[in-house]
């Protein structure tokens, strides 16, 4: 222990982790005003006017056209990109009736089942999706091997 | 004289709620968990202390982006199920301790913890999850419960180290508080799970097994797990797991496994739970200046 | 690299608040505390910061009984003057400076202080009066400003020591910011008063300037009061001087008198007011387990 | 430093100040509706609804009869014991149009005036009202040395 803190450091690392968004202050901040619509949803007069009109909905919130057109397709991916949280988001799927599974699945690029019977074989392996760098480092180590 | 019995860590994965609420444990895909449970039901059920600790983290239901604070503690009468989208879960409302929690609350912030006092608020599944696996569906839930809900959302949450040193803070409270009284920790969230982006799905029951292995005898090491190696190793949602050393701090310096549960999958999830009973509940003293000068006037 | 330059400390009694609004400075009751804040003003506007980190407390205008933050950062853009039930002062909104105070706000919790993030909130006299103090009656506040709400309402508020240790972190957080800012810290409220019972109206003339007298130099014997001395020597509510304790924590090892002024009374209270110049800024380090692996990091 | 923290001693000295009541998890729980009331009062509308009749919207509240007839006599020593804030009491005066020099003086037993003469005079002074023991001690001292 000891020694001062680093910020910098400390945040730049999450930038190295394959497929994945960490909700730092930057991504909260841009999602701000989505996260806080998704958030009222939580409200079942919020979900009726929603369902009634979704983009008259939504341009009663100071969000970006991305963002709405985002919501709109409900591109969660896009969404992360754009600042929104999971857990925020989760109710706009839950609205839809969708499960975590069925939402969560339609950000890997994997049908609901593939997903799924993936989970059921015991999830996604860790090996290969811990660093961007260690993962260019063996590519490039294995590339250095091969032309020797 | 108040005093921490038992700690249990358990997930809370919203699709055990609804396992639970809908009657689903017969089913194929629920049963295993349902088996892996049963055992604490019947073993809690003959250890059933007054007032139940729950660290848990709000997931965007009661804590807006208007407010989020690090540490919670619920000191209201009682508590209502959110509505997370769906309809609040159709489960009994949440009975509260004031008399504990406020007396945990006063002791932490002389004990230099920046508590946030909570008196009205609406609980997620992040803690009536945890209930139902360890009380199935009864028409009132058996115990009290005060509510401590941790930040994990937007980071950085707290460190693993400062979760654990809460523990410890706890531990001193509850030791403190006149009345006598069972009370458990619980540790709620996790395992490895993530539930965002290409990577989502992601397991590892290697890592895992070693957080298990690791909350038991007299082993500090778990504290100094940095975030950064929950977040490549576990996945996003990982993270939940600093909340279990809350519960870990609080047992003291040595514990003992009495059961263990580890299944994938839940939903996204690693279902992960345990059972740990203090060997030797020691925890340090305080070091604060409020601390010595009410120590002074107690003498 | 963002720097600290200076420390205020400044009573904020709404009367002030009152006497400014309604232009009432040269009325024999106020003139004096005109007089003694002019040279301020006059100094302040030539030795201008970038950012003012304002340290308040919240009188039961943003945060009523069903949340209670102990430490609570403002991250927002902007917060409007709150109406405390005689409408809101006819001030202009206070700008806030979203980039240092999220880059405080991760700091400070990276160093194990559990604060409370604010997105959102109205900001009440115990921020508004100081600028009123300082800046007089602009059209526009010539500073941005990241309000730092202490709770010194519900008891236990945070000790002196946890306030000075998060004004050291403070200074730790904004030596580490990137950009050119100057920055100075404000600690507000104060100094002996008591708004309540029989005993209301108490004033310590002698105590308050020891406590003056104090906030130079390199004695850090301040941190060590406890909240009973507060009680006893300068009324119920100068419990609020702790948060003058954050300010001073922020300006380091040692530190210079630049001015001072000390007046009884405005409406129940004393007005005390301090200019303070760090002589050596240094902190202690941090010695957190996200600390070292980031520093691991960094190197 | 160092030694546990006892949290009873802690708070036990509070009640050992003359003529002060500290704001304690006791008094903020039985204050509590009482001191939400209060609060109420910073929007506008609901300082119209309660000036046209204070007693049906002090009625809105969980309130004990105590506390009501306290709010409306503004017995501010009272609601104090009843588990008030003077910082939520303040909307109620503030309501009022009194100032807080005005409104603390009624707990003082003496007039507008003469507390506000006091204060320019440089306030009460803390001797003798430092502790209830103290004091009670030393009235001991002096019986017992004139008794001699
Ligand atoms: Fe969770
Ligand atoms: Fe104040």
């Amino acid at each position: 222990m000891g020694g001062p803190i680093d910020i910098h450091a400390y945040l730049g690392e999450f930038d190295d982790i394959p497929g994945t968004r960490v909700y730092t202050a930057k991504r909260a901040r841009q999602g701000y005003h989505l996260n806080q619509f998704a958030m009222s949803l939580m409200k079942a007069e919020n979900r009726e006017r929603w369902k009634a009109d979704e983009r008259a909905y939504l341009d009663l919130w100071p969000m970006t056209e991305d963002q709405k057109l985002a919501v709109l397709a409900r591109d969660y991916n896009r969404l992360l990109d754009l600042g929104g949280n999971i857990y925020f988001l989760a109710k706009v799927f839950s609205t839809d009736g969708l499960s975590f599974l069925q939402a969560v699945s339609t950000m890997t690029g994997m049908s609901v089942e593939d997903y799924q019977a993936m989970m059921i074989a015991g999830g996604r392996s860790p090996e290969g999706v811990r660093s961007i760098k260690a993962n260019r480092d063996a590519e490039g180590a294995a590339v250095t091997k091969e032309s020797r | 004289m108040a005093r921490i019995t038992h700690g249990i860590a358990c997930s809370h994965i919203p699709a055990l709620g609804v396992a639970s609420d809908f009657d689903k444990w017969e089913d194929p895909y629920w049963k295993p968990i349902q088996e892996g449970f049963a055992p604490t039901r019947k073993w809690e059920a003959e250890n059933l202390p007054d007032v139940v600790i729950l660290v848990y983290n709000d997931h965007a239901s009661a804590f807006d982006m208007k407010i989020i604070p690090t540490f919670a503690i619920g000191c209201g009468e009682s508590y209502k199920p959110a509505d997370e989208g769906w309809g609040p879960r159709a489960v009994p409302d949440v009975e509260g301790h004031p008399d504990l929690a406020w007396h945990i609350a006063q002791s932490l912030i002389l004990d230099e913890f920046d508590m946030t006092i909570i008196n009205e608020m609406d609980v997620d599944h992040g803690l009536t999850v945890p209930l139902s696996m360890v009380f199935g569906k009864p028409a009132k839930w058996p115990v009290k419960v005060i509510p401590l809900a941790v930040n994990v959302v937007t980071y950085p949450p707290p460190s693993g180290n400062r979760c654990w040193a809460l523990g410890e803070a706890i531990a001193r409270a509850v030791e403190s508080f006149p009345e006598d009284l069972k009370v458990q920790v619980w540790g709620t969230g996790g395992m490895s799970h993530q539930l965002q982006g290409p990577r989502a799905g992601l397991i590892n029951a290697e890592w895992d097994q070693m957080f298990l292995d690791k909350l038991s005898g007299d082993t500090q090491e778990l504290r100094c797990i940095p975030h950064i190696e929950y977040l490549r190793e576990t996945g996003s949602e990982g993270i939940e797991m600093v909340m279990w050393l809350i519960m870990r701090g609080a047992l003291g310096k040595e514990t003992r496994e009495l059961r263990r549960f580890y299944h994938v999958p839940a939903s996204n999830t690693a279902v992960g739970h345990i059972v740990l009973e203090p060997v030797n509940g020691a925890v340090p003293p305080s070091a604060t200046v409020e601390g010595a000068a009410s120590q002074h006037l107690a003498d």
